[in-house]
């Protein structure tokens, strides 16, 4: 059926392409677009799965799938990773700061599209055997053929790149400590000697029913205590203020209590 | 190829070589050893000049037109050989270099010593590295060895190349050694204020030299490759020999289109004419001979200048004859206004070394008359000139130095009445300016006359009109005369000391020397004449006839 | 005996090199050194004139060719001698009374302490003005022509912390200059019309060339004689050149150098004759010049410049004979010689006064001097006389000669001309009267002075009166000595072929008048100066009068349309040079700058405008090459 | 449907990519722009090896994948680098080539 599939581009083919391309571009626009990285990574993981889908049609069945497990799986994961190191709710303002890039950018990406597509248009795309024979005998023995035989040499270097990039990556952001770590007591010192917040930091606020560390603590008179709160969060503005509604449950459990009280003395009336 | 390449002692290499190895070994003189460094350059200039002399001497004015030519293959591909070869100008203009340097080395003794007081401060922390007397003696040197081979090449791209490689030096020279007199000049600020405006001055005049050179040698340089191509074309082989080239234009081998014979003229002669100066070309002179020391402005005006107007003779006029006749009205025209223009400003400048320079202007305006008025009168003048102008300008500016260096200051109207205090260094400057008002009796006198005559007996009006030239001669220097040395004695002046015995030892000699030339100049028109003869054949102009055949002496005693 | 002409030149040479190189140590002797050598040139003189004597009249010109001095193609200067009557009499006058000037000067600049070097200056110019009349070649006598300017230039400027003295130098060298231009252009179209500018050759074959080119030489000619010369239009320097010491004056700017315009036609005397036009124009210069010289003279209140306008004024006489051709020749020179005589001995009569008080020149402060020094009075009363022509001193026999050949020229123009020399004697004897009067007659005018020390008369010391006595007697006997039997005529024949004027008047009225109006002119001089005392101020005067003070406005003239002129010229000049020659380079130098600065800003160091760059770069490229595809 | 249309689509994709590159300030996102222009290519290599029926084209794209894998692994990690030095990802903010 594969093999059926790999030089007639049937209408199924058709309407799975028209319906993906869309999806893929619509796809390629968010990830140039969103504001968050986050939801660009996303939606490009998206582009790549439906590329991968085209790879099968096209009978590259070995590239659908490595496009599948080392972009759509590793790559990608990668970059989310980075996001999150970097910071997910870090959006950059889409303010441009350079003068006139932006349009300048978009000018070029359309000229640029206008000069490939009339570039296709006009190139003389006759011929169309279809991968029927190459994938005769299997594609992934196929490819194994050649990458083993003809493009060996290629192969063993994209090796050797790899592993470069490898240890590169390890290199630079390995960080070798090149001075002693402070110990407790020479940090204490420091505080002592800096003259702020002397004591630990105070926990952040524990109740019945909210038990997190984005939730700073009370001070006595009610108000909130940024200290209380780990800086990371503090600096991603994630900090939960439920201050507000603690007074709230205090004034609704005070006046409980009073008429708890107060039937207890009808109760007394009534025994006598 | 009519010159026979003598196998003997390359005596024109020499000549060029030893200035050189002077430089080096003078740049190599430890820093501490100022005063060897200056006697050691001051030897090999003496040296030079010995050797100048001896092919003065060999050089025979019968004899064939280049003379101790040498001749090596140098870039065989491109057919650039290294060809010397001297005819009566050349020998003539070497010997002027030689002899002027050993004067220009000894009236900059001093010049490029560490500045004493202000800022030996900054000197004693540089003193172990910092070595500005070595650099200055080297550089003198550097640049006479370039101009002496410049004199001597016969093959247009070697003259180009050291045509060139002269204006590196000569800028270091400039922007690198003021006057000692820049910060009293600016005596306004404080002396310090003052180097820095004088830095800036003599850094610009220094770039504007460089520029307007460069401008000139690249379109020198675009002809250069033209010449090339045409003679690529037209013999086969391209060649760079003049003494080819002149040949096979002259057998017809080698013809050139009209058009493009006058664009390579052009080329050419414009970088001939920024180098010269001439008229509207001139403005970097001025600067460049202000800001620099008197032995370095002298260095510019008397040596370096000459290459351009020599090179005209040499090679504007032997290459392209026929372009230089069609060139010649416009240039006739363009230096009769430099004659006038530069005397005329000369009359109107407060600055004594602007005033030279101006004065020079005006005398480059002759000399160039002197070579496009196509008469042997005229050229040979021409040729004479660029030597007694050598002199004389030489006498003059070394002498303002003098005079500069004691009071500190540029400007004429710091001076007056220093005759009463100072008569020899007075005397002395007077015969110097009496020599470039060209006073009979006084070698320019008979150059200029002889350029007069020629270019009158062809073109009687420009001829006339330069006469004003000898007019407004006189009054920039008497005017320069009267209100420096003459008048009541100024009170900065009173102590002035009189010129010391290194002073007299530059001055006497060529105040002698012009003397001399100007009594007798007959052995330097017998070397001069033929060279002159034969240009003027390679052009083919003839001198104009005499309209009546006057009575001989015979029947005149009657 | 000819190679005793280079001595000639060379011994007082010899002297300027020695006084002028030779320093301090010379001081004390410097000035017997100059006064030998100028002697020894006279006597040189001397014996050459006997060895002359001794010649027949026709091979009397001696020549000495030295060495070829600028041979270039076919202009060949040499440097020659040619010594002929006009030459030798010439070095007989210069040598003679520049000698006695030497000896004059003895005295005179006895407390200068640089004497040495003013007889250094001096021997330079006796060798300069033997060299001028010596050369055998237009050339030649060019460089002497220019080393008189030269040393007129450095004795007049000889005291020169007075910066008028040093203006009057520089004016001087200036306006000669002016002149030399003349004859140098003079010289170039002898050149070019004759291919030789050697007296022999061209004076010989002027029949050959057009009368236009003569009269172009004849005419530049002129201008180098108005310029040495003092004639209108270049007289104005002579006046001033008074600030010089009053040797100077006597020697070169009364007896010798300014003659040399007069020397310098004659000599050309043969391109004159050809050219009627330029001899026209001669006599109307030595004409203008005869009364304007005269006018002047008679109102300056300085001794010495009224001497001077009286100079310009007797030059203008000869001047004006020698443009009368051969019928004045020889006039001219006469009285250039007997000029040379009385008006030397004025000049020195009249630093014989300046001597005595102080150094006082104004003449209004004069007079009653003849009590206190007598000598001065009789050599000065003598030369007076010789110079208004009274009879039997030698200028009555010069100047009358001149008349006489202006009315010779027949025609109108002879009228007008003899008129003209007629009153101008009238006014010489007016003038001259008047300085006589003022100075050595009347009451005592003279006051002390700023400091207050009286100034004492007195008579000069012998080394300045022998001299004035010898002049004197030249100035009396000169002038018969040299009419008895047309013997100086005679002697000059042979150079200037004289022939004999035929004046419309007989010589007997002509002298008549003569002496005429030069009684005239004295009663004149006496009725205003002699019969009631001179004001010691000067009065305001009439218009001409403040006019002829002021050298009849021709300085105004000069300062106001050259001077000022020029100086706005060369201002101009050199802001345009500043700003448009100069400014066209600078300016292309500030564009390349300033657009440089502009494409740096390109250079923003953003990554995404790089990269920006080369997408767009590269679509170009695609573009570029789909086309050629499409092409 | 004829095959070109691939290639259509991954021109378009290629166009969105390069101007993301370019209008993007966030290094990580201009990265995610890089590996989508890749990609782009990858399906043009693919669709033509299907148009010649050689697995060339294939091979091309394997490499390609290898070769983004290694840029985004150095890429990142550069990253890292420059946020932790100057704690921010923006490329603007990495204009040390400004005079």
């Amino acid at each position: 059926m594969n093999a059926a599939a790999a030089y007639t581009t049937s209408t199924g083919e058709a309407f799975q392409f028209w319906v993906l391309a869309v999806v893929a571009v619509v796809g390629a626009l968010c990830t140039v677009l969103m504001k968050k990285a986050v939801h660009s990574a996303l939606c490009l993981a998206g582009t790549m799965i439906v590329l991968a889908v085209f790879y099968l049609a096209n009978g590259a069945y070995f590239l659908g799938i490595v496009q599948i497990v080392v972009y759509t799986g590793a790559v990608m994961m990668l970059f989310l990773f980075v996001v999150m190191l970097v910071g997910v709710t870090a959006a950059d303002s889409l303010k441009e700061t350079l003068k006139g890039q932006r349009w300048l950018a978009a000018a070029c990406g359309l000229g640029f599209g206008v000069l490939l597509l009339a570039g296709i248009g006009n190139a003389s795309l006759t011929s169309f055997e279809g991968l029927g024979k190459a994938n005769a005998g299997g594609n992934v023995e196929g490819l194994a053929a050649l990458i083993f035989t003809k493009y060996v040499f290629a192969f063993e270097i994209t090796g050797a790149l790899l592993i470069t990039a490898a240890i590169g990556a390890m290199v630079l952001t390995h960080r070798e400590r090149t001075e002693r770590a402070a110990t407790q007591r020479e940090q204490a010192e420091a505080r002592v000697r800096t003259g702020k917040q002397v004591p630990p930091l105070p926990a952040p606020g524990v109740y019945a029913r909210h038990n997190a560390v984005d939730i700073p603590g009370l001070l006595p008179d009610g108000t909130t205590s940024e200290l209380t709160v780990s800086e990371t969060l503090r600096a991603r503005g994630q900090i939960r203020d439920v201050s507000g509604e603690a007074l709230a449950d205090l004034a609704a459990l005070e006046q409980r209590a009073e008429a708890r009280l107060g039937r207890i003395e009808r109760a007394e009336e009534a025994g006598k | 190829m009519s010159q026979v390449v003598n196998a003997g002692f390359p005596l024109l290499t020499a000549t060029a070589a030893v200035p050189a190895l002077g430089a080096v070994a003078t740049a190599a003189v430890p820093a501490a050893r100022r005063t060897a460094a200056k006697w050691l350059a001051l030897a090999f200039s003496l040296a030079t000049l010995a050797l100048a002399l001896v092919v003065l001497v060999r050089f025979e004015p019968g004899g064939e037109q280049y003379q101790m030519a040498e001749s090596h293959a140098w870039i065989a591909d491109f057919g650039v050989r290294y060809e010397l070869g001297v005819d009566g100008i050349a020998v003539a203009l070497i010997a002027l270099t030689a002899l002027l340097i050993p004067f220009i080395i000894l009236a900059g003794w001093h010049d490029a010593d560490p500045l004493a007081g202000s800022d030996s401060g900054s000197d004693a922390g540089r003193s172990y590295s910092w070595r500005p007397t070595q650099g200055f003696f080297a550089l003198i040197l550097m640049v006479e060895a370039m101009v002496v081979i410049s004199f001597e090449a016969t093959d247009v791209f070697l003259f180009y190349v050291f045509f060139e490689a002269m204006l590196i030096p000569m800028y270091f020279l400039i922007g690198g050694f003021g006057d000692r007199a820049a910060p009293a000049q600016f005596a306004a600020g404080t002396a310090g204020g003052g180097d820095e405006a004088a830095a800036t001055q003599r850094s610009y005049a220094a770039v504007k030299f460089l520029l307007y050179n460069l401008a000139g040698g690249l379109i020198m340089l675009a002809a250069v490759i033209g010449l090339y191509a045409v003679t690529a074309d037209d013999l086969g082989q391209g060649t760079f020999s003049l003494q080819q080239i002149v040949q096979a234009r002259a057998s017809g081998d080698l013809d050139l289109a009209t058009g493009t014979e006058r664009l390579l003229f052009l080329g050419f002669f414009f970088a001939f004419a920024v180098k010269a100066p001439l008229w509207p070309l001139h403005t970097w002179l001025p600067n460049a001979m202000g800001e620099s020391t008197a032995p370095v402005a002298v260095l510019i005006t008397a040596v370096v200048d000459k290459v351009g107007t020599f090179a005209m003779l040499r090679f504007c006029l032997q290459l392209f004859p026929e372009a230089s006749k069609w060139a010649t009205p416009a240039i006739l025209v363009l230096s009769l206004i430099s004659i006038v223009y530069g005397a005329l400003l000369a009359v109107g400048q407060r600055d004594i070394k602007r005033l030279v320079a101006y004065a020079s202007i005006s005398h480059f305006g002759f000399i160039i008359l002197g070579i496009f008025a196509m008469t042997t009168q005229g050229q040979g003048g021409a040729t004479l000139y660029m030597v007694n102008h050598g002199i004389s300008t030489a006498a003059l500016m070394l002498v303002a130095g003098f005079l500069i260096s004691r009071r500190g200051s540029r400007l004429i109207a710091d001076y007056g009445g220093v005759q009463k205090v100072a008569p020899v260094l007075a005397g002395t400057f007077l015969i110097g300016g009496l020599a470039t008002l060209s006073l009979p009796g006084l070698a320019p006198f008979v150059s200029e006359f002889l350029v007069l005559v020629g270019t009158f007996s062809r073109y009687p009006v420009i001829g006339i009109i330069a006469t004003f030239g000898i007019v407004l001669a006189a009054l920039y220097v008497l005017v320069l005369y009267q209100r420096t040395m003459t008048g009541p004695v100024k009170d900065e002046v009173r102590h002035m000391p009189d010129l010391r015995i290194r002073e007299l030892v530059v001055v006497a000699p060529l105040i002698a020397l012009l003397l001399f030339l100007g009594v007798y100049p007959k052995p330097l028109t017998d070397i001069v004449n033929p060279a002159v003869d034969h240009t003027l054949s390679v052009v083919d102009r003839h001198d104009p006839k005499s309209d009546v055949e006057p009575v001989r002496e015979t029947e005149a005693a009657k | 005996m000819e190679n005793l002409i280079g001595l000639l030149i060379a011994a007082p040479l010899l002297g300027a090199a020695v006084l002028l190189c030779g320093g301090r140590r010379l001081d004390r002797v410097g000035h017997w050194i100059g006064c030998v050598l100028a002697g020894a040139s006279f006597v040189i003189g001397v014996v050459l004139f006997a060895h002359m004597l001794a010649l027949g009249g026709e091979e009397r010109t001696l020549r000495e060719h030295l060495f070829s001095w600028v041979p270039v193609g076919g202009f060949q200067a040499d440097v020659a001698f040619q010594l002929d009557q006009l030459s030798m009499t010439f070095v007989l006058l210069i040598t003679g009374v520049g000698t006695l000037i030497h000896v004059y000067s003895t005295g005179y600049m006895e407390h200068d302490e640089r004497r040495r070097r003013f007889f250094g200056y001096l021997n330079l110019f006796l060798a300069a003005m033997l060299l001028l009349v010596l050369a055998d070649n237009y050339l030649l006598l060019y460089v002497g022509w220019e080393g008189v300017g030269l040393a007129s230039y450095l004795l007049i400027g000889f005291w020169q912390h007075k910066p008028s003295a040093a203006t009057a130098a520089k004016k001087a060298f200036i306006v000669n200059r002016v002149g030399d231009m003349g004859l140098s252009i003079a010289i170039m179209l002898m050149f070019t019309t004759f291919g030789t500018f050697a007296f022999g050759p061209v004076l010989a074959s002027t029949d050959r060339a057009s009368e236009g080119v003569l009269t172009a030489i004849g005419l530049t000619l002129l201008l180098g004689a108005c310029g040495k010369s003092a004639q209108v239009p270049l007289q104005s320097w002579l006046g001033d050149a008074m600030e010089g010491p009053t040797p100077v004056s006597a020697l070169i700017h009364a007896a010798t150098m300014v003659t040399a315009g007069v020397y310098l036609i004659t000599r050309s005397g043969a391109i004159f004759n050809a050219s009627p036009d330029a001899q026209l124009v001669v006599v109307v210069v030595g004409a203008v010049t005869l009364l304007f010289g005269a006018i002047v003279g008679c109102a300056k209140d300085d001794i010495k410049k009224a001497l001077a306008g009286s100079t310009m004024s007797q030059i203008g006489y000869m001047i004006l004979a020698a443009g009368l051709g051969p019928i004045g020749y020889a006039f001219a020179i006469m009285h250039l010689v007997t000029h040379g005589f009385f008006k030397a001995g004025l000049f020195l009569g009249a630093g014989s006064v300046m001597h005595g008080m102080n150094d006082e020149v104004d003449m209004r402060k004069y007079g009653g001097l003849r009590t206190y020094m007598p000598i001065t009075f009789v050599t000065f009363g003598l030369g007076y006389l010789a110079i208004i022509g009274f009879p039997g001193l030698s200028g009555f026999f010069s100047k009358d000669k001149i008349i006489e050949a202006a009315f010779a020229k027949g025609g109108t123009e002879g009228w007008i001309l003899g008129g003209v020399a007629l009153l101008g004697a009238a006014i010489t004897a007016y003038y001259m009267t008047r300085v006589m009067i003022m100075t050595f007659f009347g009451e005592k005018r003279w006051q002390p002075d700023a400091e207050g020390n009286e100034p004492h008369p007195h008579e000069s010391p012998k080394s300045m009166t022998i001299p004035m006595i010898v002049l004197a007697f030249g100035s009396v006997f000169a002038g018969g000595l040299f009419s008895l039997n047309e013997a100086f005529v005679k002697w000059l024949e042979p150079v200037t072929s004289f022939e004999h004027g035929h004046s419309p008047l007989s010589a007997g009225a002509v002298t008549g008048a003569t002496v005429a109006v030069m009684v005239i002119g004295v009663a004149l001089a006496w009725a205003q100066y002699g019969r009631r005392p001179v004001p010691v101020a000067a009065p305001r005067g009439s218009l001409l009068t403040r006019a002829a003070r002021r050298d009849l406005l021709q300085d105004d003239f000069n300062h106001v349309v050259l001077v000022r002129g020029g100086e706005h010229l060369t201002r101009s000049l050199v802001y345009l040079d500043h700003t448009v020659v100069d400014g066209v380079v600078n300016g292309t130098a500030a564009s390349v700058g300033g657009l440089s600065g502009r494409l740096r800003k390109v250079q923003n160091g953003y990554a995404r405008s790089y990269a920006v760059s080369m997408f767009g770069g590269a679509a170009v490229l695609i573009a570029a090459t789909l086309l050629m595809r499409a092409v | 449907m004829n095959p070109v249309n691939y290639l259509y689509l991954s021109a378009l994709l290629f166009s969105i990519g390069a101007a993301g590159v370019l209008i993007r300030r966030n290094a990580i996102v201009v990265f995610m722009c890089v590996e989508l222009m890749l990609n782009a290519c990858n399906l043009a290599f693919v669709t033509f090896s299907r148009l010649h029926g050689n697995l060339d084209g294939q091979i091309i794209a394997f490499f390609t994948m290898v070769v983004a894998a290694a840029e985004v692994v150095v890429g990142l990690a550069i990253i890292v680098t420059i946020f932790r030095s100057r704690h921010s990802a923006s490329v603007d903010d990495a204009s040390l080539m400004k005079l």
